[in-house]
């Protein structure tokens, strides 16, 4: 691609949301469709610098301060931000918004108290600084400030109403709301005050939900929309570039979701390991990479940590976990034999899955065959999310296909999946394992990232070999633009970079 | 009063044409949907072993390959046969449709018939709660039945979504058969046997239920073909039967909606075979009803 | 007036006057699934003007094919005409154009059909419908069209035209719209009317006005009618000539009074002889023809009343012709002069009289002031319910072995009655006891005993028996139900016995009713009520749906069966002469309440109520000279509607005879003679 | 005529209730509730507390009688609730998809009734003949090809012929006609096929019926012109049943074009029954339900009156 010129202001810009965001309220949010549609009316704290994805740079922090026990960390404001109803963002909106965060009153919903459970104090000397206490050093705290779901809120709207932001979308993003018209779509204008200066480019966007997929193909491959900013399947990716060619530019990248296997291991025969490491050995990650790459969004093969991030397993070494071997006929060999030292040569269960065809159906339709294959008879039961829910909170399952849904690869966030079950309410198998407890809780305190990297890979060998969760594939991004839709930044997660401050049209 | 003209009386020596042959010359576009129906049992019936493959195999070697010698209808994006999944389809399309329609026609039929029978306040009573179930669009119940009991397998049928497309059924063929059996509960027949002391039960189902006979069948045939085309819809929603079970309408959605470009096979074979199995039963509910329908003899 | 073309048949040569119709050799096929039916074969007649032909014959003999075919209204894809001519006016009616055709019918030649409650588009109102052919064939305007509706309707004797106009037929009653039909008919002053049983479905009193009315116009406009018929009586009152068909032929023709007095086919004679008749002395049986007309599709080559005629011979399987007997007296019989010279007889029959019941006989039932309401919804629109007062205060009594007619016209309760006598409706009021006991207290056991012993033997012998079991289980049922028999073996023996006593083959019993003809399945209807053993028999109008030949087996077959199982009947018809034959006292309902009851050769010899004179009066007699002799005398306005009954003596309306009093005073049944008993306040 | 219409009412009552009371309980016997796909739709990671404040606030923790009750005197008094997954009021989620499901109702009805009448008139006329023989065949292919199947080809045809598609967004009729209609004439031809298949079949079965009748006998017999025959005296009584169906294809599509709305991405009743349902937002589907049983006898109403316009037998009864 040729360098972008320099960037040209006006248009309006048309994007697709495959959901419909069910509240306004970014801290209730926790679905990719809150954010598209609202993160452009908001400011975080800091924001991902998309080019340089780990570093974090600052939205409306100017700049901060880390002390060097890792406990307090001090942030400047920029003394320009300006809301929509024209009030000045002051640290005081910060302090309440995240107090709102750790500490919800009653009637708000706050999907992620857990993150800033070590914040101890938030003060605000003067009305451009705030300072952020920890009572113990965690080292995933930082950039959690960068965050796309701490969308900051008037703290004077906040004491009016702390329901506010559920209902009103008031911010201090690049754009201004116009309208939610319900099922069909979102639209904000340019928000003049906005601090960084002469953006956002666009005079205003659209983002028209979709309910289906081909339809909302149809309206990128007819230029009715410009994009879609989550993520087409590899099949919508040949449908559009074999009809759009050089007019629609195409960005892949590995995605931080994984989908993950879980045994219910309150249930037998799954209570046993080797049942369970003998049906995570039958999976031929290797192969199913390949195949379920072009028809699905999954392609990484990767233990815990998403591949190529920092804490990631490397190829040579993850090949030596259980499951992740190359050689699939020995592995099935040693399932095989586990499967028949356990008992259960003949074992039959039912797979539980949501009924979401991406990456969904593929991942279940590839185990079925997979475990076939050592003589398993599985029935896949695909549930409503609701039910789907249901079935992982009571523990109705027998294996079910699992997620993680990140915004950034961080371990503190990432491993709760494979942590004791009364700990983490995050822990789909059930399973209760102090050992695996005690490695997070070291790494989660460990400063040192070599020997965080090091406490993790022993996390992950223990978490492999015992199997109660295992990754199945990490997901695959691929995303879509019209070449004329210039200044978006592809991320390995849908969640960032959405404020849409920095997007241009080059017409 | 004169007699109704009445048909001419056989004589004595033409005895009776075999039904399934009158059936053939009076209706011959009929008795092609009945073969077709019939081919389409068997094989279902004899799916293990009329189709080539296994229907469950991925195969990451022939995924999206065209139709040609060895895949007749192509294969899919797991690289499954489509021809083997065609008719394994025929299974899930017809053991559904035909459960679902069995039931609703049966349990219609039984509240239509003792809604005319007993009359009065039952009548009143049961016609309120049709009117009440009719009220539920039909996908609407539908819907709610899969998405919230979820789902039921009994023997790889999911009970559940056959209920869900049987229960829609069961008030529309409850005022069908009801129509039908108020005008039989009025022949004197009825009444004979009313004078005769006969019970209840045995009035309904020796005197009663033989005669609404043919708008049963009629109801059962055009219901097959509607059962079929919803459980397609629901699939193709995700609601109905989930993957890897091969059924048309699940062969339609997700994937195969993705695809229809470099594999327009993927969706061009189900989508006739559901097109196929609803056209048939629907021509057959015809022929039958024509058929039947003395009105329509000459 | 166009030329009349002069009709070739000997026929028309010795017509006094030309001849407007002339039907020559017209055979009518169907092309049917199971062959060919040929409904009409070679069918020669004439009509002229101001000439009333009746054509008569059983059911399906053609009589309606063969008018159709005059209207080209015959069925396009399955009816052919493989010969004939049918010349009108002298014009070829079968080489028309659709289109000639087209503006002749309703012009030149109407139709009147038999079902006036069909025959009127429901959804039109009955001046759009009486309009439409005056717009269409005249070209009249709609304001013209209108006054000439008004005045036809005038014509028809329906009051209030003007009003009537706007409304819909389901507004009209049954001979209203009959009306209606005639005066469409009449609209554009047609040469020709064909009527087509066109009061077969009106009651005896309404059949008087309609004929009377149609005959007058008829005369007065000197127009020709053709009368389909299967009542003799009314041929012979109204017939100047007439047309005896059978099984698609024409087997004798001529003018009524040689016909009816001196009849030279021997299904003609048949016929007159199977029916019973008011003007004669009551037989002990009836003559018969037995047997079943041949199936069109196969029709005997010879004489196609051969297999069921008492006369016979070998020369009879050659095919006949139809040959002159006398000047215009056709018959197409092979013996006609032997019969003519009444050389032959073979339907004589032993009158085995019924023995008078003795008065001392044991009561079997007693019904006391029985009473039936049916609350009826008030139709969509109205939220408020109806009362039809079906039955109101019924009462009589009926001894062992005693036959009690029920006659009145149709809704007068008669089948109401019947229905709350075998418990298929629960009585509003009134008592029902059965042989002693109160019907109304009994438990379920007795129910159950009571329902064996008393029977039902009903009208439609089509609907009654249940089309999907056999005759064999249709009879065995009963038998297993109550254990009347000890074995399978013992049910199929005494399912072959009951077959027998009712005239049918034992081989019968694997038949469906849809197998056997109207006669026997009314048979198989009879053995089912025989099954149960009863000692009591409603039969609601068991003979109505037959034909003349057939009414006269089964009326035979009761007669006899009565005699020897000793049973009961309460026989309700609306035939005055089959209830005169066949019951020992007599009962005359109307509109709900009971008019008369008297025995038998009382209430026929001297009618004493009013309404049932007029039922007498109304009621043609097979006999052209004594019926044309007779003045009409015909009783005027329609029945009310039993939703809203006149009040005081619910006859009042219609009397001849009825004065202030009977507005308000409601007469009871009071003994006016011995035995004789009568609910009017006028007879003393 | 008033005090039908009341009676008629007042008998709405009874159904209604029914349907209230099915629809309430039989979503609440099953395990999961929005709470849960609301907060962990998306694998946030919430603690119980938080789940059961959400469903304290919701009002699900409420004893079953009780949340009944609350949504009686609710529906009573016109209060239909809030929505509980997005928080506003049921009627605000409903209003515009109500108008765009109703809009595209009207308009298949319209292409139905169109196609419908002239084809199955035909083939009764000429039945039995290659006329009747091509209509059947073009019928029943139109019952037993899905829509959402057709809808999609529809989609591909524009796209490939015009590469051009129809709205994306829905525009009310009153703001721009043309954008209006060229987004919602796709949809009502691909689901007015199925919808004039069911009516024509409709039309030809009761058009041979009542070409049987006496009536029309008498009509000939009259010498009426073959084409009067048809048009006044046949047409007046057999299109009589086709307006029964009508009424009740034209009541389902209110609700019932789920398939059709995901494959043309309309905004419509439909689709969002199915997105309500996937949520268990418990408050709009009863909430829905009720509204699409409400629809579907007030349209049964609206035909037996017209029954009563058309039929003089009822309306003078
Ligand atoms: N459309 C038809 N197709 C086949 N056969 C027919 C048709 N119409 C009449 N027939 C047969 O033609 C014969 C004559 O029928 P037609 O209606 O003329 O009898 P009918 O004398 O008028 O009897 P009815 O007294 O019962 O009216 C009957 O055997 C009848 O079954
Ligand atoms: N179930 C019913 N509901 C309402 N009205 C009824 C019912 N049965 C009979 N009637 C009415 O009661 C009156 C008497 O009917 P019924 O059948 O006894 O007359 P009928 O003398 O047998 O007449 P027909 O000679 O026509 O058989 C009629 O007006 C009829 O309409
Ligand atoms: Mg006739
Ligand atoms: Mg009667």
């Amino acid at each position: 691609q040729a360098p972008s010129a320099t960037p040209k202001r006006g248009g309006t810009l048309t994007f697709a949301i495959s959901a419909e965001a069910p509240t306004y309220d970014c801290h209730a949010g926790n679905t990719y469709a809150v954010v598209h549609a609202v993160a452009p009316f908001y400011s975080t704290l800091l924001k991902f610098d998309l080019s340089k994805y780990p570093a974090v740079e600052g939205d409306v922090a100017e700049s901060w301060e880390i002390s060097p026990d890792q406990k307090t960390f001090t942030f400047r404001l920029r003394d320009n931000v300006v809301f929509h109803d024209g009030t000045r963002l002051t640290s005081r909106d910060v302090r309440a918004t995240y107090e709102r965060l750790r500490n919800p009153p009653p009637g708000v919903v706050s999907v992620r108290r857990a993150s800033y459970e070590d914040i101890s104090e938030i003060l605000t000397p003067d009305e451009r600084t705030v300072v952020f206490k920890l009572s113990e050093a965690n080292p995933s705290v930082f950039q959690n400030f960068a965050s796309p779901w701490d969308c900051i809120y008037s703290a004077a709207k906040l004491a009016e109403d702390p329901l506010f932001p559920q209902k009103t979308i008031m911010g201090t993003g690049p754009f201004k709301f116009v309208e939610h018209v319900r099922g069909s779509h979102f639209a904000g204008v340019r928000h003049e005050q906005y601090h960084v200066r002469g953006q956002p480019y666009l005079d205003g966007f659209r983002g028209v939900i979709f309910s289906q997929g081909s339809a909302m193909l149809n309206a990128l491959q007819g230029g009715q929309v410009l994009a879609e900013f989550r993520s087409l399947s590899p099949a919508e990716r040949d449908r559009i570039v074999g009809t759009l060619g050089q007019r629609i530019r195409i960005e892949e990248e590995s995605w931080v979701l994984k989908l993950t296997v879980a045994f219910n291991a309150e249930k037998a025969p799954f209570n046993d390991p080797r049942v369970r490491r003998a049906l995570s050995m039958a999976i031929d990650r290797w192969g199913g990479s390949q195949g379920l790459s072009r028809i699905a969004t999954l392609r990484a093969v990767g233990g815990v940590m998403r591949p190529g991030s920092p804490f990631a397993t490397p190829e040579a070494e993850l090949a030596k976990l259980p499951g992740f071997g190359r050689d699939i006929r020995a592995a099935r060999e040693e399932a095989r034999r586990l499967l028949r030292e356990a008992g259960v040569p003949n074992l039959s269960f039912v797979l539980t899955n949501r009924t979401l065809a991406q990456p969904y159906t593929p991942g279940g339709v590839f185990l079925v065959d997979q475990w076939r294959q050592i003589g398993v008879t599985v029935e896949h039961r695909q549930l409503e999310t609701a039910a789907y829910n249901a079935a992982q909170a009571n523990g109705t399952f027998d294996v079910i296909l699992d997620f993680s849904n990140e915004f950034m690869d961080e371990p503190n966030n990432g491993l709760t999946k494979y942590i004791s079950s009364d700990r983490s309410p995050n822990n789909p198998a059930r399973a209760v394992d102090r050992d695996l407890d005690r490695l997070y809780d070291q790494q989660r305190r460990e400063t040192d990232p070599a020997k965080r990297n090091a406490i993790i890979q022993e996390f992950e060998r223990l978490a492999m070999e015992r199997a109660y969760t295992v990754p199945l594939l990490w997901w695959h991004r691929i995303v879509a633009t019209h070449q004329h839709l210039r200044g978006w930044q592809m991320s390995p997660s849908h969640l960032l970079g959405q404020s849409l401050a920095g997007v241009w049209l080059d017409q | 009063m004169a007699v109704a003209s009445a048909p001419a009386l056989p004589s004595p020596v033409g005895r009776r044409r075999a039904a399934w042959l009158d059936f053939i010359i009076a209706q011959p576009l009929g008795a092609v949907a009945l073969f077709v129906v019939l081919v389409m049992a068997l094989a279902a019936i004899f799916a293990d072993v009329v189709a080539p493959y296994d229907p469950l195999e991925i195969d990451w070697g022939a995924m999206l390959s065209a139709p040609s010698m060895e895949h007749p209808f192509g294969t899919d994006s797991f690289g499954r046969d489509i021809f083997t999944r065609v008719i394994y389809g025929a299974r899930t399309a017809l053991a559904i449709g035909l459960l679902s329609s069995l039931i609703g026609c049966t349990l219609g039929a039984a509240i239509g018939i003792a809604s005319a029978y007993f009359g009065g306040r039952v009548d009143m009573v049961v016609q309120r709660l049709v009117d009440m179930f009719l009220a539920f669009p039909i996908i609407v119940l539908a819907l709610v039945v899969v998405a919230i009991l979820g789902r039921l397998p009994v023997l790889g049928v999911d009970m559940n979504l056959v209920l869900a497309i049987a229960v829609p059924i069961v008030p529309k063929v409850a005022r069908v058969i009801r129509s039908s059996a108020l005008t039989i509960v009025t022949m004197p027949y009825i009444d004979a046997a009313r004078t005769a002391g006969y019970s209840h039960l045995r009035i309904i189902l020796r005197h009663i239920a033989p005669n609404v006979a043919a708008p049963y069948l009629i109801l059962l045939t055009a219901f097959i073909a509607q059962a079929i085309l919803l459980e397609a819809s629901l699939s193709f929603l995700g609601l109905g039967v989930t993957e890897p079970t091969p059924a048309w309408g699940l062969m339609l959605s997700g994937n195969a909606s993705d695809f229809y470009r470099e594999a327009p096979w993927m969706i061009l074979f189900p989508g006739l075979a559901i097109s196929l199995a609803v056209f048939a039963f629907n021509l057959f509910g015809d022929a039958l009803r024509d058929w039947l329908d003395p009105k329509f003899k000459t | 007036m166009s030329a009349i073309a002069m009709s070739p048949t000997p026929v028309a040569a010795a017509e006094p006057r030309r001849a407007l119709l002339a039907v020559e050799d017209l055979s009518v096929q169907f092309v049917t699934s199971r062959g060919v039916v040929r409904a009409v074969e070679r069918l020669s007649y004439t009509v002229a003007p101001g000439e009333i032909l009746a054509v008569v014959g059983e059911s399906g003999c053609g009589k309606s094919v063969s008018s159709l075919a005059i209207m080209r209204l015959l069925p396009k894809q399955t009816a052919r005409i493989p010969s004939g001519r049918i010349l009108f006016d002298g014009r070829d009616l079968l080489a028309l154009s659709d289109e000639e055709m087209r503006s002749l019918r309703g012009r030149d030649i109407a139709m009147i059909f038999q079902e006036p409650m069909t025959s009127l588009n429901p959804v039109l109102s009955i001046g759009e419908q009486i309009m439409e052919p005056l717009i269409i064939h005249l070209a009249m305007t709609p304001a013209a069209a209108r006054s000439r509706a008004v005045e036809l309707l005038g014509l028809v004797g329906i009051t209030d035209p003007e009003r009537r106009l706007d409304q819909y037929p389901h507004q009209f009653s049954g001979g209203m719209r009959q009306r209606v039909m005639i005066a469409i008919g009449l609209a554009c002053n047609p040469k020709l009317i064909i009527a087509d049983e066109p009061t077969t479905a009106l009651d005896v009193t309404i059949q008087a006005q309609i004929l009377e009315l149609m005959k007058d116009l008829c005369r007065r406009l000197d127009i020709a009618l053709i009368v389909i018929t299967h009542n003799l009586g009314i041929v012979a009152r109204y017939a100047d000539r007439v047309q005896v068909m059978y099984a698609g032929e024409a087997v004798e023709q001529g003018v009524s009074e040689q016909v009816f007095q001196t009849p030279r086919h021997p299904y003609t004679e048949g016929l007159l002889r199977s029916i019973p008749r008011l003007d004669r002395p009551r037989d002990g049986r009836l003559a018969t023809i037995e047997g079943l007309p041949p199936n069109l599709l196969a029709p005997p080559d010879g004489c196609r009343f051969a297999p069921r005629c008492p006369y016979a011979e070998a020369a009879c399987q050659s095919p006949q012709t139809l040959a002159e007997v006398r000047p215009g007296h056709l018959t197409r019989c092979g013996r006609a002069a032997e019969i003519a010279r009444r050389g032959i007889n073979g339907w004589s029959l032993a009158g085995e009289a019924a023995a008078e019941v003795a008065s001392t006989a044991p009561l079997v039932l007693e019904v006391e002031g029985l009473t039936k309401h049916f609350e009826v919804g008030g139709g969509l629109l109205r939220g408020a319910t109806a009362v039809v007062k079906a039955v109101d205060g019924v009462s009589f009594s009926l001894r062992e072995g005693e036959t009690l007619g029920l006659v009145g016209e149709s809704g007068c309760g008669k089948s109401t009655v019947g229905r709350l006598l075998l418990k298929l409706e629960t009585p509003t009021a009134g008592r029902i006891r059965f042989e002693g006991r109160d019907l109304a207290g009994l438990g379920d056991r007795e129910l159950r005993d009571v329902r064996r012993r008393i029977q039902v033997i009903f009208q439609d012998p089509f609907a009654s028996l249940n089309p999907r079991m056999t005759v064999g289980q249709i009879i065995t049922e009963p038998l297993m139900v109550y254990r009347l028999v000890a074995s399978k073996r013992a049910a199929a023996d005494r399912v072959a016995e009951l077959l027998g006593q009712v005239g049918l083959y034992g081989y019968m019993a694997e038949r469906y009713p849809h197998e056997l003809s109207g006669g026997q399945r009314q048979r198989v209807g009879i053995a089912r009520a025989l099954a149960m053993e009863p000692r009591f028999i409603v039969c609601d109008e068991p003979v109505s749906a037959l034909d003349v030949s057939i009414q006269g087996q089964i009326i035979n077959l009761l007669e006899e069966l009565k005699l020897r199982l000793g049973l009961t009947y309460l026989f309700i018809a609306h035939d005055l002469a089959v209830v005169r034959h066949i019951s020992d006292r007599v009962a005359v309902m109307y509109l709900g309440r009971m008019m008369e009851v008297a025995a038998r050769d009382a209430l026929y010899a001297e009618p004493l109520h009013p309404y049932t004179q007029a039922l007498l009066d109304a009621a043609p007699v097979p006999d052209p000279v004594a019926e044309k002799a007779r003045a009409p005398r015909t009783l005027g306005g329609e029945l009310p509607s039993p939703l809203n009954p006149p009040s005081g003596c619910v006859f009042h309306t219609r009397c001849v005879a009825a004065t202030e009093a009977c507005r308000r005073v409601v007469p009871s049944l009071e003994e006016k003679r011995p035995g004789h008993w009568v609910a009017c306040i006028n007879v003393a | 005529m008033l005090r039908y219409l009341g009676r008629r009412l007042v008998l709405m009552i009874p159904t209604l209730l029914g349907v209230a009371i099915i629809t309430f309980f039989m979503l609440r016997v099953v395990p999961g509730d929005i709470v849960e796909v609301k907060l962990r739709g998306d694998g946030g990671s919430v603690t119980a507390d938080v789940i059961a404040a959400e469903r304290a606030r919701l009002g699900l923790d409420q004893p079953l009688l009780v949340q009944f009750a609350d949504w009686m005197v609710g529906l009573v008094t016109f209060d239909f609730g809030i929505s509980m997954w997005t928080g506003r009021p049921v009627v605000e989620e409903i209003g515009l998809r109500l108008e765009l499901s109703f809009q595209v109702a009207v308009m298949a009805t319209v292409v139905a009734v169109l196609i419908a009448i002239p084809l199955g008139t035909l083939s009764a006329l000429f039945r039995n003949t290659w006329i009747d023989y091509v209509v059947r065949i073009f019928t029943i292919a139109g019952l037993a090809v899905p829509s959402f199947w057709l809808g999609m080809l529809v989609i591909l045809a524009l796209l490939a012929l015009f590469n051009w598609l129809p709205p994306i967004t829905y525009t009310p009729l009153y703001v721009d006609p043309i954008a209006n209609l060229s987004q919602l004439i796709w949809p009502a031809l691909a689901v007015g096929y199925r919808y004039a298949a069911v009516v024509a079949r409709m039309v030809r079965s009761s058009l041979l019926e009542v070409m049987r009748e006496d009536y029309i006998r008498t009509a000939r017999a009259k010498g009426v012109f073959e084409r009067l025959v048809v048009m006044r005296h046949a047409m007046g009584n057999a299109l009589l049943p086709a307006i029964t169906v009508i009424g009740l294809e034209f009541a389902f599509l209110i609700g019932g074009l789920v398939v059709t709305e995901q494959v043309f991405n309309l905004n419509g009743i439909g689709r969002l029954f199915v997105q309500a349902v996937s949520r268990n937002d418990f408050m709009l589907i009863q909430t829905l339900v009720m509204l699409l049983a409400v629809v579907f006898i007030t349209v049964n109403l609206i035909v037996d009156l017209l029954y009563a316009a058309l039929d003089p037998r009822i309306r003078y009864k």
